[in-house]
């Protein structure tokens, strides 16, 4: 089947948005994922068909350093409810240090979040090794839940 | 000796810098038509050196002036209390000029405003090229060192977020506090660019939050808690509190930490410990 | 309280960890009473480990450790064994576990202490002797120390005896004064 | 103006019985810059690949987003395929429909919502990726082999036997390390030299083998393929072109001082080669103690020297730049100085307490006693001996909290020598455990006890002196008693740690070392021969303690691994590394500390800026032979002027923003 | 004038007769004065912690505690091995301990912070300038007297307390031998518990422990064994008749009649003497063995004043 561009739907349709533009209930969580183990432990949940909420949806990056805290904020400020960083354990990290660098950067910036009103159960730093599929799953199910709890995220919020 | 004679001796060593032809020119305080504001003097000649001032309306940072002629292949000479000198440090460290660039005119300050000196804890410039009088004792700052952020974090998080949305809503974006800040020295600043997608321009309390705290975390392990940022704000917004926690936070995760006390240690961030802590898990 | 948790107690005062040995036996090998002791310094590590408070408290090791500390010293994991002897030992002493040559010197010694601040030699390898029904042990070396007047009948008391006998009651006392109500310490 | 082409995959039913991928490709087909979209059965199978083709020519696509499984699984398929059509191969996405989306969730409306984000995220991010070149660097065809014990020399062998030059530099005036030290090898019994010496020969023999002895490196630049090594040549003073090797200047040299080779056993003169099997085999003089060089009194050994100028006390040290493609490190160990640590076994006050590489001198055939066992005190032959094992290892307190791996073995080897040439000898031997993992070591160990040592499990205390001989003190702690030896002779088989200066070499590779200083591996499990370096490799006891065989196998690892990068004369570098915009960089170096391969360095350049026309400012460059990709640096910087290829700020924020658009 | 507060300890007044007659003489003529703490109590030796650890930090800290009141400027020495290693534990702990110190200061109802430090003879007598006074006043020196330093287990150890490095082969008090012609011998005990905390209550466990530190010294080649407390040294010198019969008694395989030590001396060659550094210093700085009461041993030193002086001070000998 291929489709031409010219038949349309509505674009809020899909994205859990209804057509004013009003929030739907799900929440979203965006997830950072560092390609060498995070990004391998979901690859190798679904190999196991272990099954965990759906809202989450993985950014790949090649190294939990590579994630900007300014990624964050802009998450925060586009309609996340939540946002994870991931990586790998201290001392496994596939560029030996990068993830020594994000500990100290996210220690950080989750401290400053909280301090600015942002509820730290919305920013999570874990890290999750490419064996570790069912601490994927589990942390993904827990902070979905957390979140879902919280209701939807306002703070920080653009207004459409 | 009082401010009068410390000016005088001010003046003198900077007209004698300017004779022996060892500074192009002298950064200091001069008068203005206001005898409680200041302007930044910037002395050619022994002439001019006689007109710098130094009293309590001496409230500028002088160091973000040398940034004007870090590409210049004069020196230039200062005046620097213990906040200029450790800003001046933080940015030989930041590669815009190298040390001999500078003459560094050391003069120990007990403060000259109660509220912009209120938390400092370095009296003295912790690097010169000569210091012109004695140094001063070291104060036990009344106020403590992060009053500011720990007053907030004492809020619950529903007033924290109200505290700082009111801040932000105030907020004009006119960037005075990145302009005044010694040690943002980028060549293009972050919010000036648009493709990167980091900041939106709209004037919007998101947007202004925002900025607010990518500003404090991009001068977080450099910034010498001058307060220069607070105190040109033209809103008269609390700002340092965002820079102020982040160095506490330090200080909890790594010890004590003091940017710029010297131009040779490394920043927080850029560095590690095997054994940092972290409770993520 | 059960004995696992009391052991855990011992060891937290003691600041010892168990798993911290593992058992090479460097400390008993350099111990100088290890030949007399029933269970020597890495037989109370290791009833530490497999959590036998029972033996340890039974033990004449807890007594007869002389605290000269060498088996600290070469431990490759710095285990204070002796501390966790120290706390067995008092452990002990509150159940009423004792070796009774040790109960009847201590108490001699501390009861000497009483009367007269100082210890008085005489009274105090007289009275052992007499309590711990060893009349022989030692009495060769009486006639010449005696006859020099190294030791002899006068005490040597302290001014302070009385006073001094009313800190020892406190300090014996401690355990239940500590937790009767205090005023805030300032 | 970017024409992206979507493409879902069903992956038979994988995705297509969870995800409604028709719903899927409609979307597509709506989001901004998406002029194709379509679904097919298997996208990776040779007609899904040519649908694609096809595509791309048909409706002039110039990126493409595939819907399908994750990235790891077909990315570089798909990029091959781009390869055949014009579109550059890194104007890619892959959507993870499979393994995030359709095997985790149950079919129906939210993992279909979940695939349209997904493909939303890849819209959004291929719009705005660029075509990236890989760059092949060329590499220079000849390998540097650092220490020339048994793993340095296997490893040069090797490399040098597949055809590729190889310079093998050693700081020793010879090769042959540690091993030839040895007398006898577990657990064959075999003699050390014997096996040793005909591959020392060997490397000076190779035409493929440079030697470099008593030579150090003394800097490095580049990076993998194009390193270039300045080597500090140590002056030998003896001409070793025309040098016969015969000797005589080291009889007559009239200086003596004690051996290393021997552990101070014996003395050697200040003219000297290592040992009597040296190679090369030619003296060297030493400059700390040779008295001509020292005070200009003596020049004993030109008098006698039968070749006209041979001897020059007028040379110099050299240093030279060469170029390498690769490198291994085989830098070796030590054994600790337990006379600082233990000042309960003497802190080597007693001379007949001696650490297990001394008791090799001492029963080598070659050494100082031609192997008779004589102890050092008083030359008596000793009838007791106490072996204690552990000494330094397993003993976080004073000394390495590590097991040293080899010295069960060797204490067992030892107890066997002893028992073998002193008759009616008794051997005790002091240990914690008894750790024999390998090939015929458990049947070894096994044999030493039945020759008569006697095994006592414990850690001996202490040793002194009774006036006569040495008493050893400790636990039987299977007896539960203290016990006693009186011993005529005490070895320890003390700790291994990394060799000295070995520390200062691996940092001048950018390489890293481990909490004992040992170098680190990339991956201590995939990788165990490669350093976090590009093109530094390692081999032997410098990444941990090990034995000869795991030495010999290692080096062979990484010298397979460097003659798989020497094979190729050019090599594809990952164009997706970090890329600095000069005109905004400040220079102000935070990225610089964060590169874990030293790729960014910090450079002054001239260029205009306002009114100085010739402003000298820093700025940070990027080294694309080192920069692995990670990112890291990238966060540090303020401004955004160093990026990742492939992963630019703009593109991953352009995924966020994608999903709530 | 180097001052201290002084413990002296109990046995300083009776056991240790002679040690003290040598302090007195030593200290004084190298100028250190030794300011007596007033009212001093037993340390609580080894019975006071044995039975509990508020007792046996309490009895130290009375003492203590006056000295830090009425000696404010003095660090606080004591001879005797066990005194110390109660003193300076106590010391330790409150100073490490907030808890400690609050239940030591409501035990012995005067405050005490702990801010002198605590130290042995061997510390004070270490120092480079006291080693010098010391020189000044030897007037004659030892000839061929080999000698065994026997510095104490609780003199040295544990390491956190006492700060001390070497703690297998010290060489403090070898040093201060030397000074005085001794020969100081390599000897496997220096540090080795004698037991003597113990030599009442577990005499025959004990008994081992200072038979062993008597043999090596004595098969080490040792004259004399010198010490730093009175305890080992009343411990090492009391029994020696008892060894030397057992010693016998083993060698023939029975045993004889205990009080056979009294009415018959052992061999000399059997036994060895002990001696306090400080005795030999005096010894050293001319002090007559009488004026030392050298009688009160257990052991007679004749063996060591029979090795004679050296020849550079032979006009001096008068003993």
């Amino acid at each position: 089947m291929a489709i031409d561009k010219t038949a349309g739907t509505a674009p809020g349709a899909m994205i859990g948005l209804s057509a004013d533009g009003t929030e739907a209930s799900a929440p979203k969580i965006l997830a950072f994922c560092c390609n060498w183990c995070t990004y391998t432990g979901a690859d190798l949940a679904g190999l196991n068909r272990m099954k965990y909420p759906a809202n989450v949806r993985v950014v790949r990056v090649p190294c939990s350093g590579r994630v900007n805290p300014q990624f964050i904020l802009r998450a925060f400020q586009k309609g996340a409810d939540g946002v994870m960083v991931c990586g790998c354990h201290p001392g496994d990290c596939h560029y030996a240090t990068g993830n020594y660098f994000t500990r100290r950067r996210f220690m950080l910036m989750r401290n400053l979040l909280e301090f600015n009103g942002i509820d730290p159960k919305r920013f999570h730093a874990r890290w999750i090794s490419g064996s570790e599929a069912a601490k994927f799953r589990d942390t993904i199910a827990e902070v979905a839940a957390q979140v879902s709890a919280l209701g939807p995220n306002t703070r920080y919020r653009e207004e459409r | 000796m009082n401010k009068n004679e410390q000016q005088q001796k001010m003046r003198e060593t900077a007209a004698r810098l300017l004779d022996a032809g060892e500074a192009a020119y002298v950064i200091g305080f001069g008068e203005t038509r206001f005898p409680e504001k200041t302007s930044i003097l910037f002395a050619h000649n022994a002439e001019e050196a006689d007109r710098f001032v130094w009293n309590d309306a001496c409230v500028q940072s002088l160091a973000k002036y040398l940034l004007e002629d870090r590409f210049a292949d004069y020196r230039v000479g200062i005046f620097a209390r213990g906040c200029e000198s450790r800003a001046i440090n933080r940015m030989i460290k930041d590669n815009q000029f190298k040390r001999d660039h500078v003459h560094i005119l050391g003069i120990p300050c007990e403060g000259v405003n109660a509220k912009r000196c209120a938390s400092c804890a370095v009296h003295n410039p912790v690097v010169y090229d000569e210091l012109l009088w004695d140094a001063v004792p070291e104060p036990n700052p009344e106020t403590a060192r992060f009053a500011r952020a720990e007053a907030v974090e004492a809020m619950g998080p529903e007033e924290r977020y109200a505290y700082w949305s009111d801040v932000y809503s105030r907020c004009i974006r006119c960037y005075a506090c990145r302009q005044a800040c010694p040690v943002c020295s980028c060549r293009e600043c972050y919010v000036d660019m648009d493709r990167q997608g980091f900041q939106g321009k709209r004037h919007s309390v998101s947007d202004n939050q925002t900025f607010g705290v990518t500003r404090a975390f991009h001068v977080a392990d450099r910034c010498i808690e001058c307060g220069e940022c607070e105190r040109v704000c033209p809103m008269g917004l609390p700002i340092l509190g965002q820079t102020q926690k982040i160095i506490k936070d330090i200080t909890q995760l790594s010890g004590d930490y003091q940017a710029g006390m010297n131009a040779e240690d490394g920043n927080f961030l850029g560095a590690f410990d095997l054994d940092d802590k972290d409770d993520f898990m | 309280m059960t004995d696992q948790e009391t052991l855990q107690e011992l060891m937290d005062k003691a600041d010892v960890r168990q798993y911290d040995c593992y058992q090479c036996g460097k400390c008993s090998g350099g111990c100088p009473m290890a030949d007399a002791m029933d269970l020597k310094p890495r037989g109370v590590m290791r009833c530490a480990q497999v959590g036998s408070l029972n033996r340890i408290l039974n033990s004449n090791t807890i007594w007869l450790c002389t605290g000269c500390y060498a088996c600290v010293d070469r431990c490759p994991h710095d285990v204070n064994v002796p501390a966790l002897i120290e706390e067995a030992r008092y452990e002990a002493a509150r159940r009423g576990i004792w070796r009774r040559d040790s109960e009847v010197l201590n108490k001699v010694f501390v009861a000497n202490l009483k009367m007269f601040g100082r210890n008085h030699e005489m009274v105090l390898a007289g009275l052992y002797n007499v309590l711990a029904l060893k009349p022989a042990q030692d009495a060769q070396s009486v006639p010449h120390m005696m006859s020099k007047k190294l030791i002899g009948i006068r005490p040597h008391s302290i001014k302070e005896n009385g006073e001094l006998a009313k800190l020892i009651e406190r300090a014996e006392s401690w355990d239940k004064l500590a937790s009767a109500p205090q005023e805030v310490k300032k | 103006m970017s024409k992206i082409g979507v493409f879902v995959c069903h992956c038979g039913t994988n995705i297509s019985s969870v995800v409604d991928v028709y719903k899927v490709a409609e979307a597509a087909a709506q989001m901004p810059g998406v002029s194709y979209a379509a679904e097919y059965k298997y996208m990776c199978s040779e007609p899904g690949q040519q649908m694609i083709l096809d595509a791309i020519k048909e409706h002039g696509l110039n990126r493409i987003v595939i819907a399908a499984c994750s990235p790891r699984m077909h990315e570089t398929t798909f990029r091959k395929m781009l390869k055949k059509s014009k579109i550059n191969e890194y104007l890619l996405e892959i959507a993870n429909i499979r393994e995030q989306d359709a095997w985790v969730h149950p079919p129906g409306e939210e993992a279909t919502e979940k695939a349209i984000d997904l493909v939303r995220m890849a819209v959004a991010k291929v719009a705005k990726n660029e075509p990236l070149k890989s760059s092949l660097i060329p590499i220079t065809k000849k390998a540097l082999v650092v220490g020339g014990g048994i793993a340095g020399i296997q490893a040069a062998l090797d490399i040098a036997d597949a055809g590729h030059e190889v310079v093998l530099l050693e700081r020793e005036p010879s090769i042959g390390g540690r091993m030839v030290m040895l007398d006898k090898t577990f657990p064959t019994l075999d003699c050390s030299a014997c096996i040793s010496t005909p591959k020392m020969v060997d490397v000076s023999a190779h035409p493929n083998i440079k030697l470099l002895t008593y030579a150090e490196v003394a800097a490095v630049k580049g990076y993998i393929g194009n390193f270039t090594v300045t080597i500090r040549q140590k002056a030998k003073y003896v001409n070793q072109d025309i040098c016969t090797g015969c000797g005589i200047c080291e009889d007559k040299c009239p200086k003596k001082v004690t051996s290393e080779f021997n552990k101070g056993l014996s003395d050697r003169p200040a003219i000297y080669k290592l040992f009597p099997q040296a190679v090369p085999a030619k003296p060297v003089i030493d400059r700390e103690t040779c008295l001509m060089l020292q005070n200009g009194k003596c020049g004993i050994c030109a008098k006698v020297c039968p070749v006209e100028g041979c001897i020059d006390y007028e040379a110099k040290d050299v240093e030279y730049d060469e170029d390498f493609g690769a490198v291994i490190l085989a830098t070796g160990y030590k054994l600790v100085d337990w006379g600082g640590m233990y000042d309960e076994y003497g802190a080597g006050r007693y001379p007949d307490v001696i650490d297990g590489l001394t008791f090799e001198r001492l029963v080598n055939a070659s050494g100082p006693t031609e192997g008779h066992i004589q102890r050092p005190s008083d030359g008596k032959e000793p009838k007791t001996v106490v072996i204690v094992k552990c000494v330094g290892s397993r003993d976080p307190k004073k000394g390495k909290p590590y097991c040293s791996r080899a010295c069960c073995m060797y204490a067992a080897k030892h107890a066997h020598q002893i028992l073998d040439k002193i008759h009616g000898a008794r051997v005790f031997i002091f240990y914690i455990d008894v750790r024999t993992p390998g090939k015929n070591y458990e049947e070894f160990y096994d044999q030493t006890r039945k020759d008569g040592a006697v095994y006592v499990r414990g850690r001996v205390s202490r040793i002194y002196s009774d006036g006569e001989g040495l008493v050893c003190q400790g636990e039987d702690t299977l007896l539960n008693k203290q016990v006693r030896v009186k011993a005529d002779l005490v070895v320890l088989e003390t700790a291994m740690e990394p060799n000295e200066g070995a520390g200062e070499l691996t940092g001048l590779f950018g390489a890293s070392r481990d909490v004992n200083g040992w170098i680190q591996e990339a991956h201590p499990k995939l990788r165990p021969v490669e350093t976090q370096v590009g093109g530094v490799f390692l081999a032997g006891a410098c990444q941990g303690p090990k034995d000869i065989p795991d030495t010999v196998a290692q080096a062979s690892a990484a010298a397979a691994k460097v003659i798989g990068l020497l094979n190729q004369d050019e090599m594809e570098t990952s164009p997706m590394i970090a890329a600095i915009d000069e005109s905004k960089c400040s220079g102000c170096g935070a990225c610089e500390p964060i590169c874990p391969y030293r790729a960014i360095t910090l450079e002054t350049i001239r260029s205009r800026e306002g009114r100085f026309t010739n402003a000298e400012r820093v700025i940070a460059k990027v080294n694309a032979g080192l920069c692995q990709g990670c990112g890291a640096c990238t966060v540090a910087c303020r401004t955004g002027a160093i990026d990742l290829l492939g992963f630019r700020n703009a593109q991953i924020l352009t995924e966020v923003d994608a999903l709530w658009q | 004038m180097i001052r201290y507060a002084y413990f002296p300890g109990c046995a300083s007044e009776s056991t240790a007769l002679s040690t003290t007659l040598a302090n007195n003489f030593v200290f004084g003529r190298i100028g250190i004065d030794l300011v007596e703490i007033k009212d001093w109590n037993c340390c609580g030796a080894t019975s006071a912690h044995t039975l509990s650890e508020p007792l046996g930090l309490a009895l130290p800290a009375r003492s203590l505690a006056w000295a830090e009141k009425n000696l404010p400027e003095l660090d606080v020495v004591t001879g005797c091995a066990s005194c110390y290693a109660r003193l300076k534990l106590t010391n330790y702990r409150v100073r490490q301990d907030e808890s400690a110190r609050y239940m030591v200061e409501k035990i012995i109802e005067a405050p005490y912070e702990a801010k002198r430090e605590v130290y042995n003879f061997l510390d004070i007598l270490s120092p480079a300038d006291v080693r010098g006074r010391i020189e000044e006043q030897i007037v004659r020196r030892f000839k061929n007297l080999k000698a065994a330093c026997y510095y104490g287990c609780l003199n040295i150890r544990p390491a956190e307390v006492t700060g001390a490095k070497d703690r297998e082969n010290p060489q403090a008090m070898d040093e201060l031998a030397r000074l005085t012609g001794a020969e100081p011998v390599d000897w496997g005990f220096k540090t080795e518990c004698c037991g003597a905390a113990h030599q009442n209550d577990a005499a025959f466990e004990t008994r081992p422990l200072a038979r062993r530190i008597l043999e090596n010294a004595r098969a080490c080649g040792a004259d004399v064994i010198l010490t730093a407390c009175p305890m080992c040294q009343l411990n090492l010198e009391m029994r020696q008749a008892e060894y030397a019969r057992k010693r016998k008694d083993e060698k023939r395989g029975k045993a004889s009649f205990p009080l056979l030590d009294v009415v018959l001396p052992p061999p000399e060659k059997e036994t060895i003497p002990v001696l306090s550094i400080t005795e030999l210093l005096a010894l050293s700085m001319g002090a007559g063995s009488g004026r030392l009461r050298l009688d009160v041993h257990h052991v007679p030193v004749s063996g060591v004043l029979s090795k004679g002086f050296r020849d550079e001070n032979e006009s001096e000998v008068m003993i």
